[in-house]
């Protein structure tokens, strides 16, 4: 575990709360993963298992008023933003109790009381709608921040050049947070990238940009803050690369032929949630009382977000072009 | 005027109202309206040209006596005659 | 007759800019070029030192990523004006027009709008080649969820954008290379104009010619001649391609009993088609004669000019797909 | 069998890791599955004791099939689960609206413009004796208009009158046929008063104004429809709509075939002289071939008697779009109660054909008893 001085502020109730947070994430992708063998859920599931760590410790760093960008493997994000379980299942089902009633499913996941502009399912497509969000905020003279969330295949995209460019360019205030998870869907990143260091890709663009144990969520917490303080001061752009591992398979119809099982059991001993568990043991601040406690609540918590899914309704087939455009009932 | 005139002027009537009527094959004897499908109208008609052409008049009650040629023929003999 | 002045249509454009940056602080201008060189085809001439860096945003070559942050901005809160150089360079951004700008409002159960205004050139011959000269306006009027303007006159170049922008959905207005330097006059006070309608430029009873964009003035002319020949032609200019204005297309059929739609698109899968498909579905029984079109031939458009305008649709193609239809003496 | 992928439809069970009787934890792998994508372990979601394996390795087995089922620890075994909740209703997609099919012309297909095509279906034009100008020799607008201003068809040189005649009446009787809901009346007039009436008029007459009894049922007739508006006029886009005066097309049939029915025009206000008049020179004209088109159209309400030779009773088919046929029957001598006493008397059957549209059975019978009681009135005529 990092001690380094810049450690977040390490009171008991913060750090109860993050691995709090990180298990609500892994209960509630495991309960997806369950129903979607059941067939409750479908069409594409992306899971954040191994990952919890980046999205709990880079939301602690942003406000009310920020905003997030997220991709399709975005129910973490969504958790930890603290959009409620309910709607997120209920979404998951298509129902119109759903936080994008019930029309996006899991990887088109919207708040807008959050600010959370989505998962976006084409890979990168969501970078140039976040340097958009953050240059409104600069011309308006809003003080707020935009933070972009993207795995590492997104780097091979145009449109992360493009984007992370016009950030620099345009001096935004836009944090990229990259999930470097090792594996573009189903290739090595070293099989897809000349240069598998995001961060040096990032820093070529003449901006803030630097790599951190994507595992530990302490580090990753501290990281953001100082990223994003940099954001707030009006030093343009920041970007972090964040070293993770997902447990999981890319999505639900992966036999995970590119990797071995060996190393996905090596990564699982250093996951978020262990590795956190542990420390906190070790440093007295979680005893077997108080996890059982959490376990217990976050249970009866992931419950409730199904029975409310369950009780759902489907959105009427007469309302099918609302939305397409404003006010009518579309053309 | 000889029957045989007699005979050709009620054919003229006749053929003034229906110029495809065949005598060729008419029963004298047998009712001229049935064989040359002649309606009240056409009979009618038939009775006011023999008027014109015999200036015989012809009262309604006496139409029964000129439903044959043969029947024709001897009313309008008499008729002339008298 | 109010007052009147005499511009070309790039300058009434221009002057739709100036007005909508003087009424809304949140409009900006941002593309390629717009600003230090004044626009390619020099629309947004002098706006930089009247407006300030700002507001008149020169981009990197990034379509995808301008675009996108044009999307991101209208999210945000502001009224961006992106200026694509063609819709040939469009086919780059088509994934943030298609899969964020049209989907988005639907997507989030109607939580976020994409308030934006596209606009690009369209069409060729002007003998540069095929990769310059394409007309795919057809395929962004295949699209749920945006709209779609082909301005052919000075008063739409100058009257539409404003609308465009008062809009809370994503518009898309396509200006034909051809009609940048068109001339005319137009009224002093000429401001917004309605962008949901066709309009009827002239009235015929014998055929209806639709048509739009860059096609107006060579159906003009064919009209011209078949009036020469004693047939009436009704000339319709869309103005919308999204959403069509099927009432008045329908209508003018319905009367005239005979159509041709002229379509500088390639005529597979093209706008005419899905007109001609409305006609057949509106005006069945009341068409004399079966639905024409006139397109451009479907072969990527070749440099040298015979060529170019063999391929493009002219006044002479119009009136014989006319003359065909009417038929006889007429 | 757990759906393991988007477009997995089903998958086949390769090997059980677990058998009758282990205990499982949740998140166990149970059994391994082989699908498109490669081998995929199965895991398993609740604690509990391996129950009954239900399917054999090797087996392929559709998404959703009970694979084996589980028992809490120590309870008995017991019979599987049903299956999970319906899958949401399938999305209604509003069927595509269905294009109006076009109408087939009979026999082979001419090439008509669709708006020919339906003006000739209204005007009852035959299109198949016309030679189209339209493109491509398709038939259009233009040639139906020309075929319905001059009836002798353009191109029917090789037909003579009477067929193409015989080809208009059967096209209009079809029509009548498939169009007109008709219903029929009929009642029983006796005749004697208007047949005294009729003899002694026609004594104090020259034969050239003798008059017949139909005049007398032409005339009852256009005066009983004065108070049956609904049984004089036309059916036309959907509704009925009434003639403003009465034109009574009387039906004359055509030696050697064939019916033509031309107007006596506003016949309730022509006197008896000029009626018979009319009536005598359209007969003769008629029955020689030449009555001019325009005579033909016009008739507000059709009235057919068969005369001497006929049968006793018609009843008639309307001719479109008209919604009336009055039909007249032989007359007959009968026995018939007059004043209490049995005497012979001449009857006339009397028939309505009606279109059920425009009218309804009631008011027909009231208009067949108004024609009775004129009929005993001729004077009144």
């Amino acid at each position: 575990m990092t001690t380094r001085e810049n450690k977040p502020r390490l009171t008991r109730d913060h750090l109860l709360a993050l691995l709090r947070r990180m298990l609500l994430i892994r209960h509630f992708e495991e309960k997806c993963a369950e129903l979607y063998s059941a067939q409750k859920i479908h069409g594409f599931l992306h899971l954040y298992i191994g990952e919890e760590a980046v999205a709990v410790g880079c939301m602690e760093a942003l406000g009310p008023d920020d905003a997030v960008v997220a991709t399709y493997r975005e129910h973490g994000q969504a958790l930890a933003r603290g959009i409620a379980p309910g709607p997120i299942m209920a979404e998951m089902y298509g129902k119109r109790e759903g936080c994008s009633g019930g029309r996006g499913g899991s990887m088109h996941i919207f708040d807008a009381a959050a600010r959370f502009y989505g998962g976006n399912a084409i890979v990168g497509g969501g970078l140039p709608l976040a340097v958009g969000l953050a240059l409104a905020d600069r011309m308006q003279g809003r003080n707020r921040v935009t933070a972009c969330f993207f795995g590492e295949g997104a780097a091979a995209e145009g449109e992360f050049h493009e984007s992370l460019n016009l950030a620099a360019l345009w001096r935004l205030p836009v944090l990229f947070v990259c999930e470097n998870n090792l594996y573009a869907m189903g290739s090595a990143l070293a099989l897809t990238e000349a240069q598998t260091d995001i961060h040096i890709k990032a820093a070529s663009y003449n901006m803030n940009s630097r790599v951190v144990d994507g595992m530990d969520v302490i580090a990753v917490e501290a990281a953001a803050r100082e990223a994003v303080a940099g954001l707030r001061a009006g030093d343009g752009p920041a970007f972090l690369e964040c070293r993770t591992y997902r447990f999981r398979a890319h999505s639900m119809f992966d036999a995970q032929l590119y990797r071995d099982k060996a190393e996905v059991e090596n990564w699982r001993e250093k996951g978020p949630v262990v590795r956190f568990e542990k420390w906190l043991r070790d440093t007295g601040h979680l005893h077997d009382a108080d996890l059982a406690k959490i376990e217990a609540e976050i249970e009866a918590e992931i419950e409730a977000a199904v029975a409310f899914a369950e009780a759902g309704s489907w959105e009427p087939v007469e309302e099918l072009t609302r939305d397409v455009y404003a006010g009518s009932a579309g053309r | 005027m000889t029957d045989e005139d007699l005979k050709q002027a009620v054919k003229d009537a006749i053929s003034g109202i229906a110029p495809e009527a065949g005598f060729d094959a008419l029963d004298p004897d047998d009712g001229l309206r049935e064989q040359l499908d002649l309606d009240s109208m056409d009979f009618l008609n038939v009775v006011i040209a023999l008027h014109e052409a015999l200036g015989v008049d012809i009262p309604e009650v006496d139409y029964p006596r000129l439903f044959t040629m043969n029947g024709a023929v001897a009313y309008l003999k008499a008729r002339l005659a008298a | 007759m109010s007052a009147t002045k005499h511009m070309t249509y790039r300058e009434a454009v221009r002057e739709a800019i100036r007005d909508a940056l003087g009424r809304d602080p949140r409009v900006f201008l941002m593309g390629e070029d717009v600003g230090h060189y004044g626009g390619c085809f020099a629309v947004s001439m002098g706006l930089l030192d009247e407006f300030g860096p700002e507001r008149i945003r020169d981009t990197p070559l990034s379509e995808s990523g301008f675009v996108g942050a044009g999307i991101g901005a209208a999210m945000g809160g502001m009224r961006p004006i992106v200026e694509i150089m063609t819709v040939n360079f469009s086919l780059l951004a088509l994934d943030q027009i298609v899969n964020n700008a049209a989907t988005l409002r639907h997507m989030s159960g109607g939580q976020f709008g994409v308030p934006l205004v596209i606009r690009m050139s369209t069409g060729g011959g002007k003998q540069v080649a095929a990769q310059h000269s394409h007309s795919l306006e057809g395929w962004y009027a295949h699209i749920p969820g945006i709209k779609v303007l082909a301005p052919a006159t000075l008063e739409d170049a100058r009257g539409m954008l404003w609308s465009a922008l008062e809009d809370p959905d994503p518009v898309l207005i396509f200006e034909h290379v051809l009609l940048y330097n068109m001339e005319g006059d137009l009224a002093e006070d000429a401001g917004p104009v309605d962008i949901d309608r066709a309009a009827i430029r002239r009235a015929g009873k014998d055929i209806s010619l639709i048509t739009y964009g860059g096609s107006l003035l060579k159906t003009l002319a064919a009209a011209d001649v078949l009036a020469g020949q004693g047939i009436e032609a009704e000339v319709i200019d869309l103005r919308t391609l999204r959403p069509l204005d099927e009432a008045t297309i329908i209508e003018s059929v319905r009367r005239t009993r005979r159509a041709v739609i002229v379509d500088e698109g390639w005529r597979s899968g093209s706008l005419s088609a899905e007109i001609s498909a409305r006609i057949m579905e509106g005006a069945f029984y009341e068409l004399d004669a079966p639905v024409a079109r006139v397109c451009s031939a479907e072969v990527p458009l070749p440099y040298p000019r015979h060529l170019e305008q063999a391929a493009l649709p002219q006044p002479a193609d119009i009136v014989a797909a006319a003359k065909a239809l009417v038929g006889g003496d007429g | 069998m757990p759906q393991l992928g988007a477009d997995m439809a089903a998958g086949t069970l390769t090997e059980w890791l677990k058998h009758p009787g282990d205990t499982v934890r949740r998140g166990d792998i149970v059994a391994v599955v082989e699908t498109e994508k490669g081998a995929i372990e199965v895991e398993v979601y609740d604690d509990g004791v391996i129950d009954r394996l239900m399917v054999e390795p090797g087996t392929r087995v559709p998404v959703g099939t009970v694979l084996a089922t589980l028992r809490g620890d120590g309870e008995a075994p017991e019979a599987p689960k049903e299956s999970p909740e319906a899958a949401p209703p399938k999305p209604v997609v509003p069927p595509p609206r269905r294009t109006m099919p076009r109408p087939t012309a009979e026999g082979e297909r001419a090439r008509i413009s669709p708006a020919a095509a339906r003006l000739a279906a209204e005007k009852g034009v035959d299109i198949h004796r016309l030679a189209g100008t339209g493109p491509h020799g398709a038939i259009r607008i233009a040639d139906i208009e020309a075929a319905i201003a001059a009836p002798t068809p353009v191109a029917a040189e090789a037909e003579s009158p009477a067929a193409a005649m015989r080809r208009a009446i059967a096209a209009a009787m079809g029509r009548s046929k498939r169009e007109i809901p008709h219903y029929y009346l009929s009642t029983t007039i006796d005749m004697g008063r208007a047949l005294a009436w009729l003899a002694a008029a026609n004594e104090k007459r020259p034969v050239t104004e003798r008059m017949l009894y139909g005049v007398l049922l032409i005339k009852a007739v256009a005066k009983a429809l004065a108070d049956f508006p609904e049984l004089n006029g036309f059916w036309q886009d959907g509704r009925f709509q009434p003639a403003e005066a009465v034109h009574i097309g009387w039906a004359i049939s055509l030696r050697g075939g064939g019916l033509v029915a031309p107007a006596l025009h506003d016949a309730g206000r022509q006197d008896f002289d000029s009626l018979m008049a009319s009536l005598r020179d359209l007969v003769k004209r008629a029955r020689a071939f030449r009555l001019r088109s325009s005579e033909i159209g016009g008739p507000t309400i059709t009235v057919t008697s068969l005369g001497e030779q006929g049968v006793e009773s018609v009843f008639g088919v309307i001719y479109p779009p008209q919604v009336a046929l009055v039909g007249f029957g032989r007359i007959v001598e009968r026995p018939w109660v007059v004043d209490g006493k049995v005497a012979p008397r001449p009857l006339i059957q009397a028939s309505l054909a009606a279109d059920h549209r425009a009218s309804d059975g009631h008011r027909g019978g009231l208009f067949l008893a108004t024609l009775d009681r004129l009929l005993q009135e001729p004077d009144s005529l």
